[in-house]
């Protein structure tokens, strides 16, 4: 099965000047199935329209297009259509945790945001192997607010460092924000153990699930988390949107971020009150071609089945990390059990620009750099790494045709 | 003029447009007995409806409202004042679930005429999912009231 | 020229129910031209990827694309590609600047942010006729800060009442911010006055471009403004892509709100250091798809020429207007001289819903409500109205069949 | 190999990257006459540099940096630091603007060996977007160093 879809993604067939084209940079975008890609066609040719505020029938159809989106989604990742709320990508759900805590820390939101918070005596954990973008806001949340940032460190072998978990996360902790899978290390995190830690302080939690929905089979509400992000275009969808899910009750206190139409109940020139979750969070006119694409995108998902998506995967894992083994020069950073698809490593001798180039010759499109994750990086004593990261479509050719280029990249530039 | 409109605009609901029974200035404080109050805005339209309940002592139920809103909702509040002034509480909460139901069904439901009455109008609203808040603003607005109704009189 | 190009966009050709589609909902958003729709699936189909940190060729095309919308944008609006940001909407672009100046006023983005930071001695001004997106924002910036928010109000005929001006925007006023053009009444504001009355009091000036962009041409350099914002999807582009513009002085000192990857310049786990713009706020995966897409679109506008669609649209306007006054029992709300194709009116005795809904069974798409403008609305005393926006794709045939009907509402309804 | 990667990768930039002329401990403080400093960062990789300036009384520049980078960026401070052993510092303005002109060429340029030197072997990275910033990094932070050396000695 997984041969065969590989024809439902166009691109794949495309060549990079003489060469095949093996894609394994899923990690940082992942590619289209055509399904998706004729959604936009079918929207923008049959169905647009502004959503919600229409009495006429192309806005009937648009908006539900945009509510099935929420369907697919919360089918995907649990709880009801209202829990799942359309940002840009997983940056913005991320903030708009972040920023409404901050705002709840300013006095907004009256009592019911009191919760959300924080002060001097509080503090913020967040892990290591964060990317940036669940590292950065939280930054930006304990400098506007005084609490302290605090962190898990990785150990390494890739994994979180649980031994002083129990210190790090402690009574004054307010928030615990952690990613279910590293983008760089591919290391699956123990998300039911940190939440137990989290629930026993009384933290809120909020889940990077950006490189974990794409991948695996999760489910939010068994995972008892608070918050999660994740984005579409990670997962077969468009880029320009990204979702924000949450407890009901938690979203509708959390106060907004962005204002605007379509958010509000009633304006006065003086005053505005804000609707319930998920509009609360939905500024201006939605991203709703997106939705309608990536609800074909979820639904080719749940198709195929997530945990074969995952077992795939991890048999592509094995054969990325056995052959990177047999060449010589080559650090994989990170050698966690429990993983994904996604490899990064070092090169003795040959910057990450290099590597990537070469590879690139060979047809082979890989990341280099630090994948937004500097600090990560540096705990390895590297500024950039390569990293291969695969998907679905990917098969064992694409792994054997990089490890072919990867074996020929220090001989080429003169390193032995 | 095509049967989808004939079906939304039924001359019961145009009539109740207009006449609008229970569309009369609220008691407020000046109210005695059991009680309800609730204000309800459909966002997307600016459209409101104020609503007050009273349990009278016949086991029926006052309704009062003022608002201002399409004819859909203005028929919807209508209807549903016509409907309590003649129904115990438990049966307008039969018919508010019935209704709920019916205007949830996008066409698939028949109306149960028996117990809905004038509400069984509002069949082909339920086709065009944009008009579905109209149709519902008054009765979310008396489910609330009326609760509080409730309360009041336990107290 | 005009009606060969509606050939272009294919759902005009679709039907509604029975009936033949005259789409006059434009101001809420445009229709979609073959090529703008081909753009996307030629972006997935051959060069999709995540853009600016990768080395394979994918990334390179898709960072082409990327790079080349900031230039199209800037030869249609003035200035240089970095002074074109990229944000979801208008919406966000507003509130971008709005939460900018709040972080500043709240010691954010150090010295250079100063200018931006605001407190109870000063002032933020707007007009009655805004949208909510540019309302609310600034209303919650007067929250956070203790600053007073005023207005300009709106005369009967539907233009800014600018006899107070000097004394509304005066010297505590730090922002004004207004619409170019009136979303519900079509009004377009004497911009250089009121720019003119900001620099006498050293106002930053927030312009908000949404119905102006689209609709006629604008520079943002002649117009000497300081921001503006404007949404892809009105002006034949995709849903989920906004534009803020700034000067670049002012960009590169306003402390960024959305924060995380790609936006940064060094990350350690206590801090972050933030690029100038554009990518300054453009935190995480962009809408990439999409402004390839909206670079289509800017220049098909720009080859059919915006003083052309401006010439167009006024007949149609015009068309509108004479036909609307022969119809008894409707207000026009407003009746500027200076307007583009948007006429918003009520209907003695008739719900706008209800007009709205009928018009729809002709097959005349429209919208109904409050426009986002709530505000104006109860300036006029209604809260709804029902209104007609064109755009290029409109010809006479639509304002007629749009006059035909709206004159048998009232009979419909058995009003007379 | 492709010959665009030849291009690329010609061996005059594979030898500097390795042999990297002016690669060695900044004096900072303890540098004597006019100098200057500048550290640059590229984003995207992380890839940085720090690059001293120093202006000889023989009208040449003494160039030391230390960085990490890929083999471009790196040779191209190498080439550069070279280039500045021998040239004036008018010379030195000249050859970084033809060699500023050269990369945002995308390959339509003709680099004149006879100014650039080695540097014309970098002809090839313009044809590849995403390493034209790495060729740069080190002439971004020599000309602002060189501008403050300059500066430095008006003062
Ligand atoms: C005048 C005006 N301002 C702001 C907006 C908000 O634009 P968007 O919804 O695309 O963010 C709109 C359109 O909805 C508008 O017409
Ligand atoms: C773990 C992780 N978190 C967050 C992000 C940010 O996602 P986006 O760029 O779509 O906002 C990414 C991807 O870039 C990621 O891999």
């Amino acid at each position: 099965m997984f041969s065969r879809l590989r024809n439902d993604f166009p691109i794949l067939d495309t060549r990079v000047g003489e060469s095949a084209l093996s894609y394994l940079d899923s990690g940082a975008t992942s590619q289209k199935p055509q399904c998706v890609i004729d959604t936009f066609t079918e929207y923008f040719q049959q169905r647009n329209a502004a959503v919600h505020r229409g009495a006429h029938t192309l806005a009937v159809m648009a908006t539900d297009a945009f509510e099935s989106g929420r369907e697919a989604v919360s089918n995907l990742v649990g709880g009801v259509p209202e829990q799942v709320c359309w940002t840009k990508n997983a940056t913005e759900a991320l903030n708009v945790v972040a920023l409404g805590m901050d705002r709840a820390s300013h006095g907004f939101g009256g009592e019911s945001a009191g919760r959300f918070a924080l002060g001097p005596d509080d503090s913020i954990v967040v892990t290591e192997m964060e990317h940036h973008a669940n590292l950065v806001p939280w930054q930006q949340l304990a400098q506007s607010t005084g609490a302290q940032l605090r962190w898990i460190p990785v150990t390494d072998s890739g994994e979180l460092d649980l031994s002083d978990l129990s210190s790090i996360v402690d009574e004054t902790t307010k928030v615990f924000a952690f990613t279910h899978v590293s983008n760089v290390l591919g290391t699956i995190n123990p998300v039911k153990i940190l939440v137990a830690r989290a629930r026993e302080v009384g933290a809120f939690v909020v889940l990077d699930a950006c490189q974990s929905v794409p991948h695996m089979p999760v489910n939010f509400v068994d995972l008892d988390v608070d918050f999660a992000a994740f984005s579409a275009h990670k997962a077969l969808g468009p880029t320009g949107l990204g979702v924000l899910w949450g407890k009901s009750e938690l979203l509708n206190s959390l106060p907004p971020v962005l204002t605007g139409g379509s958010m509000i109940t009633t304006v006065t020139m003086d005053k505005s009150e804000f609707m319930d979750a998920p509009q609360r969070f939905e500024a201006g006119t939605q991203p709703v071609a997106e939705v309608a694409a990536f609800a074909t995108a979820v639904n080719y998902l749940a198709e195929v089945g997530l945990d074969r998506i995952f077992d795939h995967e991890r048999e592509l894992a094995r054969v990325l990390l056995d052959g990177v083994a047999q060449i010589p020069g080559i650090r994989v950073l990170g050698a966690a059990k429990d993983r994904i698809g996604t490899v990064a490593f070092d090169v003795e001798g040959v910057h990450a620009h290099d590597v990537g180039q070469y590879l690139d010759s060979q047809g082979v499109a890989v990341r280099v750099g630090h994948h937004c994750a500097q600090p990560l990086h540096r705990r390895y004593g590297v500024t950039a790494s390569t990293r291969a990261s695969t998907y679905l479509y990917n098969n064992v050719e694409d792994c054997e045709r990089f490890l072919a280029a990867l074996a020929e990249v220090r001989p080429f530039f003169g390193v032995q | 003029m095509s049967t989808q409109m004939q079906q939304l605009y039924q001359q019961v609901i145009l009539d109740h447009s207009r006449s609008r029974i229970g569309n009369q200035a609220l008691l407020r404080d000046d109210a005695t007995g059991a009680h309800g109050f609730s204000h309800q805005v459909n966002p997307t339209c600016g459209d409101e409806i104020e609503l007050e309940t009273e349990l009278l002592d016949d086991g029926t139920i006052a309704v009062r409202w003022t608002g201002d809103g399409c004819s859909i909702s203005m028929a919807s509040a209508s209807v549903l004042s016509e409907l309590a002034t003649e129904a115990s509480v438990a049966d307008m909460l039969d018919i508010e679930a019935k209704f709920h139901e019916l205007m949830h069904s996008r066409g698939t439901l028949e109306a149960d005429e028996e117990i809905l009455g004038d509400a069984a109008a509002f069949t082909g609203v339920s086709k065009f999912p944009a008009r579905i808040k109209c149709a519902l603003l008054s009765w979310v607005a008396f489910k609330d009231a009326l609760n509080q109704a409730q309360t009041s009189l336990e107290e």
